[in-house]
């Protein structure tokens, strides 16, 4: 943890420049490639990688066990680590943490302007947003690109284009890849960018980790994509022991991915979290928080708590694979239960981490398309921190049929039956602030709709599988797969979607083209249906998951998913060419209000200044106050960037 | 830069990103996959029994995992391959002769001692005939060559691990090993079979099924049947 | 037009899709619904879905019926007038306590439903853990007799037909204790009669899924989980691994049969006779048969506890074992 | 990339009292930060223990503990006591540090930080001496696992504390010299800050001790 005072160190030595006499030097400012950045990452990356490898072949390779089976684990697990220490090294991210154990501070590290900035540890969390964006955008494409593979294979049930072990290996680094996506695809490149637009501050609470984590994030990206080095591991994304232990180093790169993705998510979330208590612009009481940031903090919350229980998990599997102890192998005194329970109790939390960002961006959109007041903003609030707190007690409903603690099944149906009343409140939210808008279809409108169509399958098909009886027939097969694509793609992703057409012009000043997002949307929001509602068919008529082969009778079904998936790829390369198109080729200026919202971030300067306000804005009522003609403005700027401004249309200003 | 130089600079950059990235996968995913098949159809006249001959053998000596445990086949054209996809002709008997170079232990499932599928639920050993093999006498099963979905399992009876064992394939016939013979049926419907080993004898992988067990080419493979 | 008689309409077309929608699938698709009826649990399993079927398709109606509504009338479009605003469009209390309560009460009875539901189907299919506490009447006694070395099955009483579903990487394997306590790798079954699945595993975690039976219980190592089923209807059904097991898991699947009462007893005595020479090979009947987990040739844990204990002994031995 | 920071090099002008608010902010952020982290600790920890509870109850193969299997307890007592006394120190030292005495929070911190690193030491040496295999049990194996996350959290612990007390040393003027205690200083109010989080840190890191001690060395 980085404890400081960077600011007020500097303002208490009454020094102007932003290195005061007792910086410490910082690399990171030095212009030019002499500077720390990403090529001197990858880099020492490299050498630590080559490094570590060597030492573990150094140490190991006489091992007994590693004699016998020919694969030597230890170096490559001691590689990737040393590669992921190299990488940190080498960006950056550790120069302050160890200045620090000399006493010396360096001051606020101002990034060097221009393009290159998004190449470098920088505290700027608006930079470090975008180089989320970026980060998720890659983990998202390959992961695509997994799926249209697997989708390539099950097009025949019995005539195989990848052998069984590469098609487990396939499956199992998509889903992978996706899960560690899709808990940052939100609150990496939104949260981090817009929440403290948001909130009215001028700064995160700890800059440096936020960097920190996306720079982690970015080499856990490298650590599970090495598995494919390594042979891949058959386990999929949960990694059900004592497959695991049973697997080649491939699974090393999964448990020590997950680790390395782990502490990415804890040091994102801590940030966000301390940030939205702490810095919230004054005024900003709890009942005037936007949505948005309710529902990052709500996440940022489990990102906080229930990581550790996956790091420990993953430490436990790498124990096991290194060292030979026995925690999950049953002769020899562990469980293989014992990993069921620590990945599922993070795993279910994970769940809410991969939801809840979609309904804070749904929330938040809604009331600006539809020129509404959010309806039941508190009990918005209130579903959040609920579904966040409830998230901890339902992991066992994926372990119906484990044998596990059995006679406990009725009480996990019934928590997590529960934990559908406070996410209905969404519903309840969004459906009270469509009645009698005034709603403009716009792309990101759109995309929120469409939330709420799919999230509605995802959601009632929760329900049937939280019931025993149903469960048997359900879990572990197809419509277990189509019921998880549903909440976290048709919600999550749909949402992202959102987010991105609607606040890109926000972050880039540019907005997206209209045509091309309307046809971006209209072919993913159909072929996302076609590819997964069928495969709900194809699970209740006895599919199970991640199978190479499958009845003869249900080649229809899934031809036609497979058809559909490709064009569903597809509309991924539209929405990609749409970015390119419109923030690269042919960028129009957005103007700075494009969607005349009332949110703070849109009364700042387009583009935002370093420190995002001239002045701390000071809330003065709540937000989302649409149609209210004579409604105070929700911030007064006090004469700085955005006076003015915060009212809308009609409204008069007071 | 003009609007036609960005076009072009983000096209060339996708082109060159997207060949890359499938370029690596392709890379990485696909030295697992069968490189072709070893083809038996046709070795022999249409309805005439198809002979085959393959072997086991404790650690193959050569390739990415010399220590690793594996089959062969003998193309019929004579030459050993490291291949587990054997493509055979539907409808038609084939004779298999299996070298089994491995030394044996007991059976984690002794249901895997039995001949069950061959012809006359018998198999040879050393031509001795037998249906059910003690695994806890003598030397143990070895591996077993099984095809689950056709009911097809021999155990491949071990040959005494104290002698000097064959440590690279292919081996010759003068090393310590039995010989296990049998015939089988092809089914009349075209697919592919999975088959494997019983024996769990992955060396150092935690209940033996790692490691050659558990990748595709050393222990497991297909009969690909088709039609003549 | 007015508040009230939009919602007018808005309740008339939700009510009359949902009731249409609900007879639809009552009695169109609901008897089409896996798993069928081929046993007790997989009777009650799809009585169970179809009820959570009509009653989440009105919800369903509900959302999309006013997601519809919104996108034609409230929109943004010449004579539509300015929406709402102030604190009657913020909240209102009837409204959030009205669906705050409709949501509980639908949710905990559904939970209460489905609790009653498993306990009284003897869990369902589910696979129970070693020690099932909703088991039908004698099937623990049989389960019992059958670790002592005690099964009996024919086909005239109505004693519990105890089957021990061998999972290992990557087949299924059956023993039938009544019947010699031999090993088989087809599961055949009678009609009729009430099945105890004492499920185990040999290596990895799989899981047995009878998918016509309705049954379904993970396959633990070192662990018996047991499931029921009782079976109504003669015909074949398939057997797959529903829990990822490795490189095969896909090719992890056969077909089973049930068949009359005495087509079974002829096949399990002719089968028994027929295997009776490797069965005496096999051990006895048991719970689970713990494996080892060094797999047929070892080389991965030490043998047993060394001590006294050095890392050198233990890790770099200088002769890897053979 | 639209440019958002050439017109933005020039900070602005904060106002005294822009600059109290943010300063508070960070204050708070230093105290919720210092809660949170022990909240992240916490679920580690707990993770650990729910490992030791359940292959102690589930006693698989028989094969919990193997009888007389005792993790090297002069090793355990050691890193007990040094952590205890690092613990202590810490809390000590921060008391005296609200009362003004700068020295006894300098002497406190450094033996503290010695007594941390001591621990570190120890704790590592004790993978050496381990008297049983690692794979040999439940208790084995759940014994390595603590080791390793309470090498990381020692790592962490000390880290902390050693970066105030050499803050301490490197900025004693902008601390308010003799006096940091009475120094209305941002520096010497974020000092303070967070000395107080890392002395709860540390009071959890002490009854983490005494806890594990309890189950892997006495239970």
């Amino acid at each position: 943890m980085t404890i400081s005072a960077e600011r007020p160190t500097e303002a208490t030595a009454g020094t102007a420049s932003p290195a005061g006499p007792r910086s410490g030097s910082s690399w990171t400012n030095r212009p030019g490639w002499m500077s720390q950045h990403l090529g001197t990452a990858i880099v020492l990356g490299f050498l630590g990688y080559v490094f570590g490898h060597w030492w573990g072949n150094y140490l190991a390779s006489g091992y007994t066990y590693i004699a016998n089976n020919g694969q030597n684990g230890v170096a490559d697990f001691l590689g990737l680590l040393f590669m992921v220490i190299g990488w940190l090294l080498g960006i950056g991210a550790l120069n302050y943490p160890i200045l620090k154990l000399f006493g010396r501070e360096p001051g606020e590290e101002t990034p060097a302007p221009g393009l290159s900035r998004y190449f470098r540890y920088t505290l700027d969390h608006k930079v470090v947003g975008m180089q989320y964006v970026v980060g998720v955008l890659l983990f998202l494409f390959t992961g695509g690109l997994l799926a249209m593979a697997i989708r390539t294979e099950l097009l025949n049930p019995t005539v195989h284009i990848f052998n069984p072990g590469t098609y487990i290996e396939i499956v199992s680094e998509h889903g992978t890849i996706m899960m560690m996506m899709a808990t940052s695809i939100v609150v990496g490149p939104l949260g981090n960018y817009l929440v403290p637009l948001m909130i009215g501050s001028r700064r995160m609470a700890f800059p440096r980790v936020e960097a920190f984590s996306f720079w982690i994030f970015s080499a856990g990206y490298m650590v599970i994509f090495s598995a494919l080095f390594y042979g891949g591991f058959p386990t999929g994304w949960t990694g059900y022991a004592p497959l695991q232990n049973q697997a080649g180093p491939g699974m090393i790169s999964y448990l020590f991915g997950f680790a390395v993705i782990g502490i990415g998510m804890m040091s994102a979330g801590f940030n966000i979290a301390v940030t939205i208590v702490n810095y919230r612009a004054p005024g900003m009481t709890w009942s005037r928080v936007p949505m948005f940031v309710w529902s990052i903090l709500a996440t940022a919350s489990l990102l906080t708590l229930a990581t550790p229980v996956l790091f420990t998990a993953g430490l436990f599997g790498l124990l096991d694979h290194l060292v030979l102890t026995s925690l999950y192998v049953n002769e020899h005194g562990g469980s293989s239960y014992l990993w069921e329970n620590l990945f599922w109790f993070f795993g279910h939390p994970e769940v809410y981490i991969m939801a809840l960002p979609g309904f804070g961006i749904v929330a938040e959109i809604v009331p600006v398309f539809t020129r509404k007041p959010l309806f039941a903003y508190k009990v918005a609030a209130a579903g959040m921190m609920g579904v966040a707190l409830l998230s901890f007690f339902v992991w066992q409903h994926h372990l119906f049929q484990s044998g596990i603690n059995p006679d406990m099944r009725p009480l996990f149906m019934l928590t997590t039956e529960l934990i559908s009343i406070p996410t209905g409140f969404i519903y309840l939210v969004g459906m009270g602030s469509l009645y009698r808008g005034k709603m403009r279809l716009e792309v990101p409108m759109l995309f929120c709709l469409a939330l709420y169509f799919n999230f509605l399958i995802g959601g009632i098909t929760g329900v049937f599988l939280s019931d025993v009886p149903v469960n048997v027939t359900v879990h572990g097969s197809f419509f277990v797969l189509s019921h998880f694509h549903y909440t976290i793609m048709g919600g999550l992703v749909f949402a992202f979607m959102a987010g991105l057409y609607y606040w890109l012009p926000k972050m880039t000043g540019r907005m997206m083209n209209k045509k091309l997002g309307l046809w971006h949307f209209w072919t993913m929001f159909v072929f996302f249906n076609l590819t997964f509602f069928p495969m709900f068919i194809i699970g209740l008529l006895g599919q199970p998951r991640r199978v190479f082969e499958y009845a003869h009778n249900l080649q229809g079904l899934n031809d036609f998913s497979s058809i559909s998936a490709f064009c569903l790829g597809a509309s991924f390369l539209l929405f990609f060419w749409n970015l390119m198109y419109s923030m690269i080729i042919n960028p129009k200026k957005a103007p700075a209000n494009p969607w005349e919202s009332l949110g703070l971030e849109w009364q700042t300067a387009n583009p935002v200044p370093l420190y995002n306000f001239e002045r701390i804005p000071v809330i003065v009522t709540e937000p989302y106050r649409y149609s209210e003609p004579g409604a105070p403005a929700y911030a007064d700027f006090g004469g700085g960037t955005g006076a003015g401004a915060g009212t809308v249309g009609s409204s008069v200003q007071e | 830069m003009t609007m036609s130089g960005r076009l072009g600079t983000v096209l060339g950059l996708f082109v060159v990103a997207v060949g890359l990235i499938i370029w690596v996968l392709m890379g990485l995913l696909t030295p697992g996959t069968p490189e072709g098949v070893v083809n038996f159809v046709g070795s022999s006249a249409a309805g005439q029994p198809v002979n085959m001959t393959i072997q086991t053998v404790g650690s193959i000596g050569f390739g990415d995992h010399p220590t690793w445990v594996s089959y062969l086949v003998k193309t019929p054209q004579g030459k050993w391959v490291h291949n587990t996809t054997w493509q055979l002709p539907a409808n038609t008997q084939v004779n298999v002769t299996v070298l089994q170079y491995d030394s044996g232990s007991p059976l984690r499932n002794q249901q895997w001692g039995q001949v069950t599928g061959t012809t006359g639920n018998v198999a040879s050993l050393n031509g001795t005939s037998y249906s059910t093999y003690n695994s806890y006498a003598g030397n143990g099963v070895g591996h077993t060559f099984t095809v689950p979905s056709l009911g097809l399992s021999v155990p491949l009876v071990g040959v005494n691990g104290n002698l000097s064992l064959c440590g690279v394939a292919p081996c010759t016939l003068k090393q310590p090993h039995n010989t296990i013979t049998f015939s089988f049926k092809t089914p009349a419907k075209t697919g592919e079979y999975h088959w494997q080993c019983f024996v769990p004898c992955g060396l150092g992988y935690l209940y033996g099924n790692g490691g050659p067990m558990s990748t595709y080419g050393y222990m497991g493979g297909f009969l690909d049947v088709v039609q003549q | 037009m007015n508040n009230g008689s939009e919602m007018r309409r808005i309740v008339t077309a939700w009510v009359i899709v949902s009731v249409i929608g609900d007879l639809l699938w009552w009695f169109l698709v609901g008897p089409h619904i896996p798993p069928g009826n081929m046993t007790e649990s997989a009777h009650w399993n799809q009585f169970d879905f179809n009820i959570l079927a009509v009653t989440a398709l009105p919800v369903v109606f509900m959302v999309w019926i006013w997601l519809g509504y919104a996108v034609v009338k409230w929109r943004d479009k010449p004579g539509v007038p300015d929406p709402v605003g102030g604190e009657a469009a913020k909240a209102s209390r009837g409204v959030q306590a009205g669906w705050i309560t409709i949501t509980s009460i639908v949710v905990v009875s559904a939970a209460i439903y489905g609790t009653i539901a498993l306990i009284g189907d003897h869990g369902s299919g589910g696979g129970e853990g070693p020690n099932p506490v909703w088991a039908p009447e004698g099937a623990i006694a049989a389960n019992n007799a059958a670790l002592a070395g005690k099964a009996t099955w024919s086909p005239a009483g109505s004693q519990p037909l105890v089957v021990q579903v061998i999972a290992q990487q990557w087949k299924f394997t059956y023993r039938y204790p009544a019947f010699g306590g031999m090993e088989t790798d087809r599961l055949l079954l009678p009609v009729n009669t009430e099945v105890v699945f004492d499920v185990t595993s040999l290596d990895v975690i799989h899981d047995f899924w009878a998918y016509q039976l309705s049954v379904k219980a993970d396959a633990n190592p070192g662990v018996n989980n047991v499931a029921f089923a009782d079976t109504k209807q003669q015909g074949q059904f398939m057997v797959r691994c529903d829990e990822l097991c490795g490189i095969w898991h896909g090719a992890m699947y056969n077909s089973g049969r049930i068949l009359s009462k005495t087509a079974f007893m002829a096949w399990a005595t002719k089968t028994e006779a027929q295997n009776a020479q490797n069965t005496k090979y096999l051990p006895p009947f048991a719970w689970t048969y713990t494996p080892d987990a060094n797999g047929a040739s070892g080389g991965l844990y030490p043998d047993g506890n060394v001590t006294p204990y050095s890392p050198y002994d233990v890790y770099g031995a200088k002769q890897p074992a053979a | 990339m639209t440019d958002t920071y050439k017109d933005s090099l020039t900070a602005p002008n904060e106002t005294p009292e822009e600059r109290e608010y943010e300063f508070r902010a960070h204050i708070g952020s230093i105290w919720t930060g210092g809660r949170l982290a022990i909240g992240m600790s916490t679920f580690l920890y707990a993770s650990e223990a729910f490992a030791y509870f359940y292959l102690r109850t589930s006693n698989n193969s028989h094969l919990w503990r193997l009888p007389g299997q005792l993790a090297p307890l002069y090793y355990g007592w050691t890193v007990l006591i040094c952590l205890l006394l690092m613990a202590g120190l810490a809390n000590y030292g921060h008391r005296r540090l609200k009362k003004g005495f700068t020295n006894d929070f300098q002497v406190a911190g450094w033996t503290g930080v010695a007594a941390g690193l001591i621990a570190l030491f120890f704790q590592i040496w004790e993978l050496v001496v381990l008297p049983f295999y690692p794979g040999s049990s439940g208790y084995a194996s759940t014994f390595m696992g603590f080791v390793v996350m309470n090498i990381m959290t020692i790592v962490f612990a000390t880290y902390w504390m050693e970066t105030t007390v050499v803050r301490a040393l490197r900025l004693r003027k902008e601390l308010g010299g003799a006096n940091p205690e009475l120094s209305s200083a941002y520096p010497a109010r974020s000092f303070r800050a967070n000395v107080s989080s890392m002395s709860y840190y540390m009071g959890f890191i002490a009854i983490v001790s005494i806890m594990f001690f309890l189950m892997f060395y006495v239970a």
